[in-house]
């Protein structure tokens, strides 16, 4: 029974690292905001699954369902989702500016640059 | 007016109905920890359209003043009395969000919406300079945003409302460096912004965790309900993850590298007001977390803190100080000395002690006034200075005598010179320290080793203020006030003032820090 | 058969996840991440959580799909070849990363299991909400109930993030009105899809729909899944349908930059103004129960009030990091 | 005016001088400088004010504000610092008048702020007299080191910058690396650093705990160059010499020996140090000072860097006769402070006028140099015979008191020291004296005189008549300073 | 009775929906060039979803779930092949020509030298 109660959470360890590797490992600076994404999408996975009950349905009543999965986690992540797409945003935002000013989304060159 | 007929909720919930009672000429005392977030919060949508020169910055400004009013109101309100607790909605604890005003965050308030209010004043023509006028609405508006962020994390007392405001306030600080004229600034913010989040999102899957296995994100109701699964490997983990996020976002070494740069590029006013507070809020969170939380359930906690954590505050303090001794650039150096000085108010917390807390939760306080003002000198340098590179302000201290004397006297305050007032942080460190035992001895010795080190490098930067070139044949004093903006000077004169008479009268300061050690001991005041 | 399926989901997600780290092509991995997005979406629904679900889906494939595409079009499509693609460095990276995973694995041994009824998360705030929800605000949708009055605070300050991403973006690039000859984004003349017949007609017949649906989801909230967030961004995803057919320019003429600018700001005034008037009508702020005689009609109120304010203040910051974006790529 | 008031007010005024010297020199060098006569005078009055009180056994004490829990900046006269800044404001008047005179010869510039400078340092010089606690005297201690560092690095080319630094880390680390903790552990251990008769220290601290506290004390008080922490004294003599004559040989260091002593008799107690090992090392520790010291100044060529090591050398005087523990080392000990200060002063004095008048400052070059300076080089000869012990000078009073406790501790080692030390004061004093007198100008090199000149300025030789006069009239007219300085037996 | 038959034909409906999706998998991955491969994508992908929703909205039965799954299929049956007529224009457009006679057999990097 572990392997199916806990998968999900198995699951969200491999995807948060997957993600902070391409953060660290990746000098592209897109590929560190997809990363990035990626990082916080394993995140809202591990919420979401805490508030899974089994047998429940989604917390909206009515139709005569009595047993409801959290709704709580659900909100937390709602925001997290807002919070982590103004992040990207911001993030390629800056990428653009970088572009424009080094001419290169790659850290290294841009380092290079910056210590002539 | 309230109607008397409103049908009352479940018999279960409870209102604090008493607030009303509290001050009936002020109010909106009971309302004070929600405006205090509020006053920001609302005039930020605000200054984004006032788009008349100077407008923007004025409102800001004015936010800002309202906001620190309404900190010292709340910081005498609380000082040695119970804190002030807010339901947001009127929702009770665990299930609403509860803001929470007690001693540590009065402090934190003051220390926030000063050093935003301080910065503000005296930094319009520094950034009207620096930035296009057409921009400048957004610049302000991002700078009340991260206000509200600073502001809304040290007021919650909700784990993850304080990770929504965390991000309220990155996203703006980013935004704040990126206004640097520098390209660099661009590379450093993003460094910083996938830290930052990074650091976010650690916090966010570590109050996860904590969320799992105690049901509640109330952090008091936490704090009660973590007893029975403190041992346990989720609860563990999610102290690693907490830690490290907050770390990184506290540029707790060796996690300070996004650091020097952003601080170094940003516009000289924000790097004042973000050097004053960004990152001890982050420390502020990881010390509620920690002892608040953590420290009464985990059997291990104490040892593990101070285990981990101990060690990074002495190689911090020494490596910050040790690099800053070698910069030449002195935005950076007084950077780096952040690092350094972030370094003493960890090693303060991971004593574990009433003293050690004490001593850390008060730095915070008086590093936000020294360094603070050191940054805001260097903005007033620059208005005559072509860079703040050592060699650029050479003999600087001819042509602004004043301005020149408050860099000193902000400077022996981050030293620690009696009469200032990081001399008093440094007594209470070294008291906790000795009070540690042997190895509290070694500790002395890298405190005073470090507080040598910055002997130094503020030296290095009077020298060269003083008897370096560049500025040597135009010793007309009276050109100072021709070049400083005078609200800046004003500005870094009441900062000076400010480090010399906390540094004699610092009653507010002691006594908030004092029963903020206590709360986080665990005792009541 | 749910379990199972949810398994089959988060595996085909993890590969996802890996070929996205993996892959040097750019175009490819958002792509990828798009459909990583949909498979997150999918694996919420199966979870119980509908609204994560259509947020996910519309914010993280739709809109963040989109923005990435804007940047990949304004700077290059493949990561810089390397020669050494094997260093101790990153072999020391994988190593860490590869522990931590492993200590996260071994911690999870002691949560609770996937379902279980006796986890904390149900036994403690739960009842009271799904109840509460119930009684003092009655409305179906126990997420919306907690999002909007129980925790509404929160989402004042997810707001307020959007809104400080937007303030940022714009302070970084400028408006998209203030650069030079406003054009066509992510395509080559200043007339969008305007040539080609078949998706212009059929994206103008769709359009309308996709309003609808935004609106839909706006004022549905309260009932099924929706909201201001996931409204504001199905809104925002037919200004960008509509500035991609018909150029830039169009859609600058049917909603101007200062209209925008005042959505942006106007959404978290409404949500922050109704929040003052639980304050001045003597409660607390954000209480809504005092905002109509009766305190649950007064609930209601408020959860639509606000969430209007969040379903505009969501779409003008989207449409304006779009069109902040697509500037960029004439100017 | 009462005792609180005038202790205030002594505090204050050279603080408040400093900004009114600072605005006086906007509107001419004349005002600023008959500011700074009047703002010197008017001190000397404040203080000479209180002492009737304290002679008389009152202590006058006031507290300004509570610091921390339990630790005030506060104020009280007790007899020893009644004596400090007794002399010290009275010489503040007349190295004023000197000032005048060397600036001025000298065309010094910044010379504003080297007024106001000045103006502060004596303001902290104060405190540190007054001070009624440990912190007190930390922060005015601290105060006195920054504004002096402007003064010695007056000049602003490399060498003084070089010399300034060393003055300002010697001084700085050793307060911060030595004495602060030193402070600190005080007040841990004893609850209090209040300067209490009998000592906060008794019955809390045994052992060798008491030692290396005492030696915490005695190194991180740089001010009081016992060595090794004596470099900054030679270092800081690329100040003008006001700034030496004054601050170090009067102001800076006694503020060094006094903080010792009082240390010694009011922290620790006479009678709890009594048993420890630590006052033992401290008598040796002083008479290596004083010896090794004695031998550097005899290989000194440069005058003021002799007087600097002698300086050092007569400073340890002070520690080691505090360190004896008894009544009348004591005695000796407070004696000496002044006396030291009367003829050094002197010396410094002269000094400056040879090199405003002759631009010399190499002791080779003073060849009869007693024929075209008279009055200077008999004031000079005068201060050397203090500083040797020869009567009728100042010197000698205090060097019998020292003596006289020697004998009563049944120091050998200390007998020795004074002995020998004595004969090496003489054998590198007297040869100037010498040279100053009786050798001929034109003498060894065989080169003429590079420049006729006098005396210097007329304030300058004033002031340092005047001074001379006082280290003669201080071995007839002793009374006052004795009067007080007995009252300290109540310590021991 | 009828229940079972409603049954049978909607798992066949989702079978042949399946079956036809994954057919349209290998297509993909298959086919040599990017217009024959959305010739397979786009042909397959209509044909399995029309498939699999008519095989739900059996399912479903005559509830609101079988309007919200017409509209739903009204809208794919829309979308997918505009974005697949999108697609190929704007490769063509993008320079991207189709492949004829003996460059069919070659794989993707021979073709490209």
């Amino acid at each position: 029974m572990d392997i199916l109660g806990l998968y999900h959470y198995w699951i969200f360890a491999v995807l948060l690292m997957t993600g902070f590797f391409a953060i660290v490992a990746k000098p592209n600076l897109v590929k560190k905001l997809i990363g990035l994404s990626l990082f916080q999408s394993a995140v809202f996975l591990c919420y979401i699954t805490m508030g899974k009950i089994e047998g429940g349905t989604a917390p909206i009543m009515g139709e005569g369902a009595e047993l409801f999965s959290s709704p709580l986690p659900q909100v937390l992540i709602l925001t997290a989702i807002v919070v982590s797409i103004s992040t990207t945003a911001l993030g390629l935002g800056l990428v653009l500016r970088i572009k424009d000013e080094y001419g290169s989304i790659e850290e290294d060159e841009i380092q290079g640059q910056d210590q002539p | 007016m309230r109607s008397k007929g409103r049908i009352s909720h479940d018999g279960k919930i409870r209102f604090a109905r008493g607030e009303a009672l509290l001050a009936p000429h002020l109010p909106h005392l009971p309302h004070l920890p929600m405006l205090q977030v509020l006053v920001p919060l609302l005039m930020a949508p605000f200054v984004l359209l006032l788009h008349p020169r100077g407008l923007a910055w004025a409102a800001a400004t004015a936010a800002s003043l309202m906001a620190f009013a309404i900190a010292v109101v709340l910081a005498l309100t609380v000082v040695g009395d119970a804190p002030l607790t807010y339901q947001v909605g009127r929702w009770p604890a665990p299930y609403g969000i509860e803001l929470r005003v007690d001693d540590f965050s009065a402090l934190l308030l003051l220390v926030i919406t000063g050093a935003s209010s301080v910065t503000l004043l005296g930094g319009w023509q520094s950034l009207a300079r620096a930035l296009p006028s057409a921009r400048q609405p957004y610049y302000f508006s991002a700078w009340l945003l991260a206000l509200t962020g600073f502001v809304g994390i040290a007021v919650s007392a909700d784990a993850f409302n304080i990770f929504v405001f965390m991000e309220v306030s990155s996203l703006a600080s980013y935004v704040l460096i990126a206004g640097g004229p520098d390209r660099r600034a661009l590379s450093a913010v993003f460094k910083y912004l996938i830290m930052g989040t990074v650091g976010a999102t650690f916090y966010l899957v570590g109050i996860g965790l904590v969320y799992m296995m105690t049901g509640t994100l109330n952090l008091a109701d936490m704090a009660v309900r973590i007893s029975d699964v403190a041992d346990t490997r989720p609860v563990l983990l999610a102290a690693g993850f907490i830690t490290v996020g907050l770390a990184l976002k506290a540029a707790i070494f060796p996690l300070h590298i996004w650091l020097p740069n952003a601080y170094a590029y940003a516009p000289h006013i924000a790097t004042a007001f973000l050097a004053a507070c960004a990152t001890k809020v982050a420390l502020y969170v990881l010390l509620r977390f920690d002892f608040v939380v953590l420290q009464h359930s985990a059997s291990e906690h104490a040892v593990q803190f101070a285990g981990y954590l101990m060690p990074l505050a002495v190689l911090g303090i020494l490596v910050g100080s040790g690099v800053a001794i070698f910069e030449r650039d002195l935005k950076r150096l007084l950077a780096f000395s952040s690092v350094a000085q972030i370094g003493y108010m960890l090693l303060g917390a991971s004593l574990v002690t009433i003293a050690g807390l004490n001593a850390a939760i008060l730095h915070m306080f008086n590093h936000a006034l020294a360094k603070g003002g050191l940054f805001l000198v260097v903005a007033a340098f620059c208005t005559v200075a072509a860079s703040s590179q050592l060699e650029q302000i050479g003999g600087i201290a001819r042509k602004m005598p004043w301005t020149f004397a408050a860099f000193v006297v902000c400077g022996l305050s981050l030293i620690g010179v009696p009469g200032t007032a990081g001399f008093l942080s440094k007594w209470y460190l070294v008291t906790a320290a000795l009070d540690y035992g042997a190895l509290g001895i070694a500790l002395v010795g890298v405190i005073l080793v470090s507080s040598l080190m910055a002997v130094v490098y503020i030296w290095r930067v009077v020298e060269s203020a003083c008897f370096a070139g560049e500025f040597g044949d135009d010793a007309d004093s009276d050109s100072e006030t021709a070049a400083v903006p005078p609200l800046l000077f004003i500005a870094v004169w009441i900062v000076a003032l400010a480090n010399l008479y906390f540094g004699l009268a610092s009653a507010l300061p002691i006594e908030l820090a004092a029963s903020a050690a206590n709360l986080l001991m665990g005792n009541a005041p | 058969m749910t379990t199972l399926f949810g398994i089959f989901l988060l595996t085909l997600l993890m590969i996802t996840g890996m070929a996205i780290v993996h892959t040097r092509n750019l175009f490819v991995a958002v792509m990828l991440m798009g459909i990583a997005s949909l498979l997150i979406a999918a694996s919420f629904f199966l979870l119980d959580a509908a609204d994560v679900a259509l947020t996910e889906a519309a914010i993280g494939a739709g809109i963040s799909t989109v923005l990435f595409l804007g940047a990949l079009a304004l700077t290059s499509e493949r990561e810089r070849k390397r020669r050494r693609s094997l260093s101790t460095s990153s072999l020391l990276q994988f190593g860490i990363v590869g522990v931590v995973a492993l200590i996260v694995i071994w911690a999870t041994f002691d949560q609770p299991r996937l379902g279980s009824p006796s986890a904390p998360v149900q036994a403690h705030l739960t009842p009271w909400y799904i109840e509460s929800t119930r009684d003092l605000i009655d409305i179906p949708n126990a997420v919306t109930a907690v999002l909007a009055s129980f925790r509404g605070y929160d989402t004042l300050g997810e707001v307020v993030v959007v809104f400080t991403a937007g303030v940022g973006v714009l302070f970084l690039l400028g408006t998209g009105a203030s650069s030079r000859a406003a054009g066509a984004p992510l395509s080559e003349d200043n007339a969008g899809l305007r040539h080609y017949l078949i998706p212009r007609i059929l994206g103008r017949l769709l359009i309308p729909f996709i309003l609808l649906l935004g609106f839909y989801v706006q004022f549905h909230g309260e009932y099924g899944p929706g909201g201001g967030f996931q409204a504001g961004a199905i809104i925002a995803a037919s200004v960008i349908l509509y500035a991609l057919l018909e150029g830039e320019q169009r859609a600058l003429s049917v909603i101007p930059q200062g209209v925008l600018l005042a959505m942006m700001a106007g959404g978290t005034l409404l949500f922050g103004a109704v929040g003052v008037a639980g304050i001045v009508l003597g409660s607390n702020f954000l209480d809504y129960s005092v905002l109509s005689e009766d305190p649950v009609n007064g609930q209601h109120w408020g959860i639509l009030l606000i969430e209007m304010g969040i379903g505009i203040t969501v779409a003008g910051v989207l449409i304006s990091i779009f069109h902040a974006f697509a500037a960029r790529a004439t100017a | 005016m009462s005792a609180e008031l005038a202790i205030l007010a002594s505090l204050a005024l050279p603080l408040a001088g400093a900004v009114l010297i600072a605005f006086a020199g906007r509107i001419g060098v004349n005002v600023r400088e008959a500011a700074t006569m009047l703002i010197a005078g008017a001190l000397a009055l404040i203080v000479w004010s209180l002492v009737p009180a304290v002679a008389a056994g009152e202590r006058p004490q006031v507290s300004v504000a509570e610091v921390l829990p339990g630790i005030e900046l506060a104020f009280a006269v007790e007899p020893l610092g009644m004596l400090f800044a007794a002399l010290a404001s009275m010489l503040w008047i007349v190295n004023s008048l000197y000032s005048i005179g060397y600036m001025r010869g000298n065309e010094e510039a910044n010379q504003t702020r080297f007024y106001a400078l000045f103006a502060v340092s004596l303001g902290a010089t104060v405190g540190v007299a007054f001070a009624a606690n440990l912190f007190t005297l930390f922060l005015f201690y601290e105060v006195l080191t920054l504004s002096t560092y402007p003064l010695v690095a007056h000049k602003g080319d490399r060498q003084s910058v070089a010399s300034a630094r060393v003055y300002l880390v010697v001084l700085l680390s050793t307060s911060i690396v030595l004495f602060l903790p030193a402070i600190i552990w005080t007040y841990l251990v004893a609850g209090s650093g209040d300067f209490t008769l009998g000592g906060v220290l008794a019955g809390k601290l045994e052992g060798a705990g008491v030692g290396v506290l005492l030696l915490l004390f005695v190194f991180g008080i740089g001010k009081a160059a016992v060595m090794p922490v004596h470099p900054w004294l030679p270092a800081a003599m690329v100040a003008p010499t006001p700034v030496s004559a004054l601050l170090h040989a009067v102001a800076v260091v006694k503020a060094g020996v006094f903080a010792i002593t009082k240390v010694i008799i009011y922290i620790f107690g006479v009678e709890h140090l009594a048993g420890a090992f630590g006052a033992d090392l401290l008598v040796f520790i002083a008479a290596f000072t004083i010896i090794a010291a004695s031998i550097v100044a005899l290989r000194q060529t440069n005058l003021k860097r002799l007087l600097a090591y002698s300086t050092v050398a007569q400073l340890s005087y002070v520690v080691m006769a505090i360190a004896l523990l008894t009544p009348l080392a004591g005695i000796g000990a407070a004696v000496h402070i002044v006396a030291h200060a009367f003829g050094k002063i002197t010396l410094f004095f002269a000094a400056g006028a040879i090199y405003t008048a002759a631009h010399k400052t190499e002791i080779t070059e003073l060849r009869g140099i007693g024929r075209r300076m008279p009055v200077t080089m008999m004031a000079f000869t005068i201060g050397a015979l203090s500083m040797i012990g020869v009567p009728p000078t100042g010197g000698f009073v205090s060097k019998w008191y020292i003596l006289a406790g020697a004998y009563q501790a049944d120091s050998m080692l200390a007998l020795v020291t004074i002995l020998a030390s004595t004969v090496l004061n003489a054998a590198y004093l007297l040869p100037i004296i010498y040279l100053a007198w009786f050798a001929r100008e034109d003498e060894g090199d065989g080169t003429p005189p590079a420049r006729v000149h006098g005396e210097a300025p007329w304030p300058a030789v004033l002031a340092l008549g005047l001074t001379a006069a006082l280290t003669v009239g201080f071995f007839v007219f002793h009374g006052a300073a004795l009067d007080i300085a007995r009252q300290l037996l109540a310590g021991f | 009775m009828m229940d079972i038959a409603i049954d049978i034909a909607s798992w066949v409906l989702l079978a042949l929906g399946g079956v036809n999706l994954l057919i349209g998998g290998i297509g993909v991955l298959r086919m040599p060039d990017l217009y024959t491969r959305m010739h397979a994508a786009s042909l397959t992908d209509s044909m399995g979803a029309i498939l699999v929703i008519l095989g739900i909205m059996l399912q479903a039965g005559l509830s609101l779930a079988t309007v919200k799954l017409g509209v739903i299929l009204v809208f794919l049956l829309l979308t997918s092949p505009t974005a697949a007529n999108a697609l190929a224009a704007s490769a063509l457009l993008a320079g991207v020509t189709p492949r004829t006679g003996q460059s069919l057999h070659l794989s993707d990097s021979e073709a490209r030298e």
